[in-house]
């Protein structure tokens, strides 16, 4: 297969056509006429699919840095470069993207009855957004792609969402723009330290990293853009965004949102925050503070998530929970936290994009997601139910799915340092029992009491098409990570040891500042 | 001499900022504004003692302007008075918040 | 996998040069083959009878030989993968037998999780302890699966529940076999997903599926504390591998904190997977399971993983005394607690339920002191006889739901209340269950008596000990010990009686339908109830054997001896720390002594029982009394529930009511709205200063100009 | 071709790009009011298909082409002796294309609006130029005479364009507000130009630069002098709080005038304002710095609220007008190279969508002043979804969205900011942005996410021929600069050199 992809010059360009397929398909969408929309989408997306998955071999695994990088000047006096690459860290976000998109897309088809072609004219350039974010090695690029990912969501919800779908729109997009702003001031400053240090300015992520910062600077920096992250993942208590975008989006809004959106956030705490500012990262004010609201989130969304009615809602809360867990496990800031939360990213990614999904496919089927309108589903759809039940324990990280690879690894992680809050972290563990089963029990088992409900079709094959993947990856993922680890280990190695790296002395200059009062950590609000 | 003129030119100057803060007489308050202007070739005279000729000419230009704004201004309240048959500005108030 | 496994299997066969595996992997494969079978076939019948059900009505399964084939299939994939996979443990078993096997032998499949700091590796662990395991599993195992294919013959969802019981065979084989704790708590909660499945496996019923739900949120509570011993061992040692990290704990301090926080959190784990005090709960309701069920995984197998768990990690317990102390005492008191539970049920179901939470109580008892083996003996008798107890009751509650079923009468065919001299319909279930009941009430020479009196003796031998830690607690464990077990022989013969003798209370029309299970479902008591006679006797100690109640030659303290290298580390640690243990009880007397007290007391007690209850005129359930008094509270279970919803449920839903209302909606979205609000507020405001007056407008750029004015003059 | 400002006639060559636009206007003024155009334009009556006063803007588009073809050429000049009330350097050239670009998008978007209000084509076309000329003066202009001048000329023209729809109560309302606030102002600027002539004893720039920096200037004249020129200009670039006009005249005047005076008579005030900031009082930045640094802030927070809770449109868009106003401010408190260069960058691409938005509403309201309150835009993005999809990135671009110029316009004011270590004046930068997404989105989610109560009222909309052409010119433009912005801002960046050395721009600290 490597070479294979070698006589192709694979590596040489796939990063490019990942991000410009998908704007090509931007195109062919809006001259497709209304009907065939949809199949032009699902094919191309599912080109860009087959596409990416040659990076599962040609990525060097053994490399630790950012490879198949590529660098074209764009804006040269301001030092901004078309600059790609990927790396352990993005590699599995890179490929989450594509198979979420193309997942979505397919399982839009009934959902999007009216106004087909701009839906999915807008499902792609969000791909192609995302993607971006990912493989960015420009800062200045990077937030073009961040932003960009802003709109054609924002439209998704506001276009082709419920009741509410406005309110939840502008609220997903003001609370992200916010943080995204201040961290846009933050990126100018590190390029307005870079051009006093070099002489012209620089947006290369690989030459910002060179910058000396000092602690009070890094911990502004580090406040700027951990608000953007921290709104994105979301970090409690900037979540309430989350719920209303998910209920309000159609399917595949959410299925994009909680796949892939979300990890922009915890990918840039990755690839920026510490690697950027690795004495602000691991100040005890902030890991705490970063540490508490992951534990709190974990804990404090599980509860809200379990006394939800609308499944879509619970469904969301529990993605700030599991998003919880990724930040624990990042600022354990230890390998197995690292790898713990990258791999909560992925899992989460497959078994609540799942999730979302099946609620969608069920809100066709009864036009509504009142938990309390459904009971005994399982035994009219029992497909449809033994596919849900498998998601729900991936998603409540049941040993032998996915979920719980990666949540193992975080609290093993976080327990290395920080034993409470790592033990109250695991609470979590039963309180995702608490509000997962109640809602399979009511939506699936239970008396068959109503007619509607005994109407309800079991999945098509379109559908199962959709599932069974999904389905496979978790338990695969559950029971043979190694692949996944030994792909993202040299990369989260490097993030770990740069952190490691900041010298002692910078962090005993900070503490003195602290200690001086001179500093307020602003780094979440 | 200097600072006496310019003592008068300032408060020729608010007289007639203050004259267009009370007054609701379009005309009226242009004519303040009028005033302004004159307040401020006064001082240009003044100064133009000590520091040559420029200032003189500047008068010419802003008396040239003033003339010119007369002009435009009083034909636009003019168009005013035939909409609303007033030239009192509390009147005005089609525009606002 | 298939070949990666055989591969697997002899590539590292020199770990232990002299014990030769035959293929283990194919033990833990075969019934996840036989689950993905019968789960094949158990989706492709549930969309035909989804359809009927879309119709209106229900599939009609007709009779016998007219079946679908989704049915017949799963009669022969469902035990046959069970017999193989017993037949191979067997193979394993007899080798390992011949040789002598110190070391525990890993077999290493596949790197499941690597990280570059923290490894486990999909391996099995193959010694004296997992290889006993396998071999109850897939033997008491295979015994249900034939039991069920005659008792679930009826039902709907037989592919479905052959599929989910393949399914809990696999992990419990993971949860034995595995050689690490994560892949033991993988099987860990595997087997609880399947309690789950199979606790609501008619999952139509609401109480039932809520019955479920309950077992596997109260498990979690206990996986919590597993997980944060597995947390706190990996910080001790860098490893959870069993045999590097059990080789490296010689190393610590006896008593130390961090030791003593890791057994006390596996045990939370143990506890609530065995269910005993506080997580005891889920149990009873968890009977709402078909029969079969509450036989393999709530009384043979997964509810004594937590005994297991304890024997495990022997080397951790024996150097926490606290923790043991711990054990014991919970064990103990869950004995009693339940034993008293037990006494007014009347649900033949729900009597059993307690009476393996009070058995449990009791290995968790052994084990508590450091009786290790006799822990995992008792194990394993109880396995046979609550096994048998519970395949009995499924036989009596098989005939009792036709027959009601058949009359269309609603009573509830598992109240013994409704049933009365079933011995003249059922006679091989009437005698099998005696078996079991004087197995379980400690009668010599059945097998209870011998697990049960080892472990009573056990506990006053462990508080007499030299250096014992608390040796007045261990006195008083051994006097409720004693005790329990008169209970326990007094609510066994209650069952018996209400069930088996007296007259019959089913009605007359309903009595016609009562008949003897068929074979498929009379056989496997059969063996059960051989196993149950004669399975005390591989474990009899040397003082008992000199006398006649050692039986001789039949038997052996064969156990101990073959567990030795599972627990000897556990036992030097003991011994070097609390010296040698007592040879006299508390109140005098040595262990021979003790055990014919305790057999006389438990048949006096069985005789007595039998009199007082059959005397007494037990009326159907639809015409009992209210009860009152005590044994209203026992009969409502000391409302142990009730009190748990007050103060735990209800408040969690009330807090996570608040959560969401008070500061989700109002606090941060109140916030976050507000700051909307709030700028159009201000921006309204604001233009209220553009008045249309040019007045105004000249006004607010005249003091505009005042203060820059100002500003840059001053 | 050199320029020797001692010889008097060089002028001529200098000025060109006016004396073109001048000429060509009163050509205009003497074709319009020849008997046929007048006469044809009475008999149409003013309907649709009457295309009377187009060969006027024709006409006039002309003579913008003559303007821009000179100012191309002036490109080729230099400038030899004695600095002069001239300037020709590529600062005033680059902000003459922008004025040009405003004048040619302003009228090409009149058209339909000057038959279907019946206004008179010859004057109107020629007052846009007129006032153009005045703006390039303005920019031009080194001498603070010559900038009055400018200014007067500008303004007098934008007076009488914003009453010009006699018919229209508003118009004249508005027209009037303008004019009496203006000549108020102007009385501030004069007073202040004759302070700094007293102080330095002259109205040159270059030599009040040199004469304040040398100390020969007194200082207890200079400080009123320079509040009051800012002023003078802040009242023209309608910074808070002299800003009162900006909504109302927004709101009164014919809606392409509002276009078009929106984008260029900020620009030239703007332009004109830096250039006697950074050149004549660069030495005392530390006396003018805090004013203007309260100014942009107060203007950026203030406008961007107020914005919040408009329901016109016309009246959005000039509240949203002046926020921008706030933004640019803050290139001029940090003053320094990057931050002037950002500054003509954003003029330039601010020209672009404010009236490409402008000239959406325009049609959005039938070339009338009708339908001009946000809730009229419902669905209008599906029933004219080009339309739509161009006004969305007119709106993205105002709020300063990836992927368009406005974008990279921020951007660079923000790194401009930077250089002078303006933080916090950034932070409440990107924080009025986040406030103005809230009405700019607004405006996307009424046409595109509402369901329309009544069906088929956007059907009628027409776009003529000439606004087709501006609305693809600017959407093309906005996108290509959005996405490919070297080129411009190369040219933007080179436009300041030779502008002088600022050094005030270093000592900038927080207020």
């Amino acid at each position: 297969m490597t070479a294979l992809l070698d006589s192709i010059g694979y590596s040489g360009w796939v990063l490019h056509t990942l991000i410009w397929m998908p704007i090509l398909g931007i195109g062919l969408v809006l001259w497709a006429d209304e009907q065939r929309a949809k199949y032009v989408a699902f094919w191309w997306s599912a080109v860009v699919l087959i596409l990416s998955l040659g990076l599962w071999w040609a990525f060097d695994p053994t490399v630790g840095g950012i490879q198949m990088e590529s660098a074209t000047p764009w804006i040269k006096s301001w030092g901004v470069s078309y600059a790609l690459g990927i790396d352990g860290i993005s590699l599995f976000m890179v490929m989450l993207t594509t198979f979420s998109a193309s997942i979505s897309i397919l399982a839009s088809f009934n959902y999007i009855q009216n106004r087909q072609r701009p839906f999915y004219a807008l499902m792609l350039m969000l791909e192609a957004g995302v993607v971006g974010v990912f493989l960015a090695t420009d800062l200045f690029l990077f937030y073009v792609f961040f932003e960009l990912t802003l709109v054609p969501m924002y439209f998704i919800v506001g276009i082709w969402g419920g009741a509410r779908r406005i309110y939840a729109a502008i609220k997903f997009f003001l609370y992200t723009a916010l943080g995204s702003l201040l961290m846009l001031v933050g990126i100018l400053y590190l390029v307005y330290r870079a051009k006093t240090l070099l002489g012209a300015p620089t947006f290369a992520y690989a030459e910002l990293l060179q910058v000396p910062l000092s602690g009070t600077e890094q911990l502004w920096l580090f406040g700027a853009f951990a608000l953007a992250f921290s709104v994105k993942i979301p970090v409690f208590p900037l979540h309430t965004w989350l719920p209303d975008a998910h209920v309000e989006a159609p399917t595949s809004g959410s299925v994009i949102l909680a796949a892939v959106l979300l990890k922009i956030g915890t990918y840039g705490f990755l690839r920026f925050l510490l690697p950027l500012f690795p004495v602000a990262a691991q100040h005890p004010v902030v890991v705490n503070t970063m540490l508490v609201l992951a534990v709190i989130g974990i804990i404090y969304t599980a509860c809200v998530a379990a006394v939800q009615s609308d499944a879509k809602k619970l469904v969301a809360y529990t993605s700030v929970a599991h998003m919880g867990f990724v930040v624990l496990g990042i600022f354990a800031l230890n390998v197995n936290g690292l790898q713990g939360g990258l791999v909560v990213m992925i899992s989460h990614g497959i078994s609540t994009g799942a999730l979302f999904l099946l609620l969608g496919m069920l809100s066709e089927r009864r036009h509504t997601r009142e938990i309390e309108e459904f009971g005994g589903i399982a035994r009219v759809a029992p497909w449809f139910a033994t596919a849900f039940v498998v998601t729900a324990l991936a998603s409540i990280g049941l040993p032998g799915t996915s979920g719980f690879v990666g949540e193992f690894l975080v609290l093993l992680g976080a327990f290395e340092d920080h034993k409470g809050l790592a033990l109250t972290a695991t609470l979590g563990v039963i309180l995702s029992a608490y509000y997962m089963l109640p809602m399979v029990q009511r939506i699936f088992f239970n008396p068959l009491e109503k007619q509607e409900n005994r109407e309800i079709r079991d999945l098509s094959k379109r559908e199962i098409v959709i599932l069974a993947p999904l389905c496979a990856l978790m338990i695969w993922i559950g029971w043979n990570p190694t692949p996944l680890l030994e792909r993202m280990e040299p990369s989260v190695r490097a993030v770990i040891e740069r952190v490691e790296g900041a010298t002692i002395e910078a962090r005993a200059r900070v503490e003195d500042e602290v200690n001086e009062g001179q500093i307020v950590d602003d780094g979440q609000e | 001499m200097i600072n006496e003129a310019l003592v008068l030119s300032s408060l020729l100057f608010v007289l007639g900022t203050f004259g267009v803060l009370v007054r609701r007489n379009a005309i009226i308050m242009f004519l303040c504004i009028e005033l302004q202007l004159n307040a401020v070739n006064l001082a240009f005279i003044a100064f133009s003692r000590l520091m040559g000729i420029d200032g003189q000419v500047f008068v010419f230009f802003v008396m040239t302007v003033a003339a010119a704004e007369a002009a435009v201004g009083l034909a636009i309240i003019i168009s005013v008075f035939r909409h609303y048959e007033t030239v009192n500005v509390d009147n005005f108030k089609l525009l606002r918040w | 996998m298939h070949t990666a496994l055989v591969e697997g299997g002899q590539a590292t066969v020199d770990t232990a040069a002299q014990f030769e595996p035959f293929f283990p992997g194919l033990i833990i494969l075969l019934p996840l083959i036989g689950f993905l079978i019968n789960g094949a076939l158990a989706l492709k019948h549930a969309r035909v009878s989804a359809a009927a059900v879309r119709l209106g009505g229900e599939l009609d399964l007709g009779e016998g030989d007219h079946r679908p084939e989704t049915h017949t299939l799963p009669s022969y994939v469902g035990p046959g993968v069970m017999l193989a996979a017993f037949l191979i443990a067997s193979v394993n078993f007899i080798r390992m037998l011949s040789v002598e096997l110190h070391e525990p032998h890993v077999i290493e499949y596949w790197t499941w999780i690597a990280t570059g700091t923290f490894t486990v590796d999909a391996a099995i662990q193959l010694d004296q302890l997992s290889i006993l395991m396998t071999m109850i599993v897939t033997g008491v195992g295979f015994l249900i699966h034939v039991f069920s294919v005659g008792y679930m013959s009826d039902d709907g969802g037989y592919p479905r529940y052959f599929s989910y019981l393949n399914l809990f065979i696999f992990f419990m084989l993971v949860l034995v076999m595995g050689a690490s704790y994560p892949l033991m708590f993988v099987g860990w909660e595997g087997v609880g997903l399947c309690s789950y499945l199979l606790i609501g496996f008619w999952f139509s019923d609401r109480e039932k599926s809520d019955a479920g739900k309950k077992a596997f949120i109260v498990n979690r509570i206990g996986d919590f504390g597993f997980l944060i011993a597995m947390f706190l061992l990996f910080g001790m040692f860098g490893t959870l591998d069993f045999v590097p990290l059990f080789s490296e704990a010689d190393n610590l301090e006896y008593g130390g904190s961090l030791v003593t926080a890791v057994t006390l959190f596996l045990f939370l784990g143990a506890a609530g997977k065995s269910a005993q005090i506080p997580l005891y709960v889920w149990l009873p309701d968890a009977m709402a399971g078909p029969t079969p069920v509450s036989a393999l995984i709530h009384a043979a197998t997964m509810v004594t993983a937590g005994v297991y768990l304890v024997v495990r990690s022997s080397v951790l317990y024996a150097l926490s005394p606290i923790a043991s102390a711990t054990v014991a005492g919970v064990g103990v008191f869950t004995a009693l607690f339940a034993a008293t539970i037990a006494l007014k049920q009347n649900d033949i179901k729900k009597v059993l339920a307690y009476s393996t939470v009070s058995q449990l109580g009791y290995m968790f008892l052994g084990v508590g002191v450091g009786a290790y083996a006799t822990g995992i003996f008792h194990l394993i008798t109880h396995a046979f006889f609550k096994a048998l107890l519970f395949l009995g009751a499924g036989a009596v509650i098989h005939s009792m739901h036709r027959s009601l079923h058949r009359t269309n009468d609603h009573q509830d065919p598992q109240d013994m209340r409704n049933m009365g001299g079933l011995k003249a319909f059922m006679p091989i279930t009437w005698g099998t269950m005696w078996v079991a009941t004087f197995a379980i009430a400690g009668i010599w020479p059945f097998a209870g008596f011998f697990s049960k009196d080892e472990i009573i003796w056990q506990t006053a031998a462990f508080g007499g000990a030299a250096r014992a830690p608390y040796p007045a607690l261990y006195q008083v464990y051994w006097v409720i010990a004693l005790g329990t077990a008169i209970l326990t022989a007094f609510y066994m013969t209650r069952m018996m009686v209400m069930t088996f003798h007296g007259s019959n209370r089913t009605g007359v029309e309903e009595a016609k339908h009562l008949y003897e299970a068929p074979p498929v479902m009379w056989l496997p008591l059969m063996a059960l109830a051989v196993l149950s006679v004669v399975g005390g006797w591989i474990n009899v100690p040397e003082a008992l054997r000199e006398t006649f109640i050692g039986l001789g030659p039949l038997t052996s303290e064969w156990l101990h001896r073959w567990l030795e290298p599972v627990t000897e580390q556990a036992h030097h640690i003991q011994e070097f720390n609390l010296g040698e243990v007592a040879e006299q009880a508390p109140f005098g007397g040595g262990e021979v002594t003790w055990a014919v007290i305790s057999t006389v007391l438990a048949l006096a007690t069985v005789l007595t029982s039998f009199h007082l209850v059959i005397r007494k005129n037990v009326r159907a359930a639809a015409e009992d009394p209210e009860l009152s008094g005590f044994s209203k509270v026992l009969y409502h279970k000391w409302y142990v529930d009730e009190v748990y919803d007050r103060l735990i449920v209800q408040p969690l839903i009330r807090t996570s009511r608040f959560c969401w209302r008070v500061i989700d909606a109002r606090v941060i979205d109140g916030i976050v709205n507000g700051v909307g609000w709030a700028a159009r507020g201000v921006g309204f405001i604001v233009s209220m200063f553009q008045t249309g007056t040019v007045n105004t407008y000249a006004l607010v750029l005249t003091i505009g100009a005042l203060i820059i004015l100002g500003v840059s003059v001053f | 071709m050199t320029i020797d400002f001692s010889r008097q006639l060089h002028y001529v060559w200098a000025l060109l790009p006016e004396i073109i636009l001048c000429v060509s206007g009163m050509v205009i003024l003497v074709v319009g009011v020849s008997g046929r155009y007048r006469h044809a334009h009475m008999a149409a009556g003013g309907s649709i298909e009457s295309k009377s006063g187009d060969d006027l803007g024709w006409l006039a588009l002309l003579g913008l082409l003559g303007a821009a073809m000179a100012n191309a050429w002036l490109y080729s000049v230099t400038e030899v002796g004695e600095s002069s009330m001239i300037a020709v350097d590529r600062f005033r050239l680059f902000s003459n294309w922008i004025f040009l670009l405003a004048a040619v998008l302003g009228i090409l978007i009149s058209f339909a609006y000057v038959y279907r209000q019946r206004l008179q084509a010859g004057e109107f076309y020629a007052l846009i130029l007129f006032a153009t000329a005045g703006m390039m003066f303005m920019v031009g202009a080194r001498d603070l005479i010559v900038v009055f001048l400018g200014l007067e000329v500008m303004s007098i023209a934008v007076y009488t364009l914003t009453a010009f729809n006699r018919r229209d109560r508003k118009s004249a309302e508005g027209g009037l507000k303008y004019f009496l606030l203006g000549a108020f102002s102007t009385g501030f600027l004069l007073y202040g130009i004759a302070l700094v002539y007293g102080a330095t004893g002259s109205t040159n720039v270059a030599v009040i630069g040199e004469a304040i920096s040398n100390g020969e200037a007194s200082m207890g004249l200079l400080s009123p002098a320079v509040a009051l020129l800012t002023i003078g200009f802040a009242f023209k670039v309608s910074a808070i709080p002299f800003h009162m006009w900006t909504p109302d005249v927004y709101e009164g005047a014919p809606a392409p005038v509002t276009a078009w005076m929106s984008a260029a008579v900020k620009a030239a005030a703007f332009v004109a304002f830096l250039r006697v900031f950074m050149v004549g009082f660069d030495a005392i930045y530390a006396l003018w710095y805090p004013i203007l640094w309260w100014l942009a802030a107060i203007t950026m927070v203030g406008a961007n609220l107020i914005a919040l809770v408009q329901t016109n449109i016309k009246r959005m868009l000039a509240y949203s007008s002046i926020a921008h106003t706030g933004y640019l401010l803050v290139a001029i408190a940090a003053a320094n190279e990057t931050a002037a260069a950002g500054m003509l960058f954003y003029l330039l691409v601010y020209t672009l969508m404010n009236m490409g938005a402008f000239a959406i509403v325009m049609s959005v309201s039938h070339h009338s002043e009708e339908r001009l309150y946000i809730d009229d835009y419902v669905g209008f993005g599906w029933s004219q979804p080009l339309l739509g999809v161009f006004l969305t990135v007119f709106l993205l671009s105002l709020a300063g969205f990836p992927g368009t110029g406005g974008f990279m316009g921020k951007i660079y004011l923000l790194l401009g900011a930077a250089e002078s270590d303006l933080w916090i004046l950034s932070v409440i930068l990107v924080l009025t942005t986040v406030v103005s997404y809230w009405y700019y989105l607004r405006v996307a989610w009424v046409m595109w996410m509402k369901d329309p109560e009544t069906e088929g009222q956007h059907n009628r909309i027409i776009v003529p021929f000439p606004m087709r052409f501006a609305l693809l010119a600017s959407v093309g433009l906005i996108l290509y600069v959005g996405i490919f912005p070297s080129a411009a801002l190369e040219f933007a960046r080179t436009s300041i050199e030779g502008l002088g050395t600022f050094g005030g721009g270093l000592i900038g600290q927080g207020p």
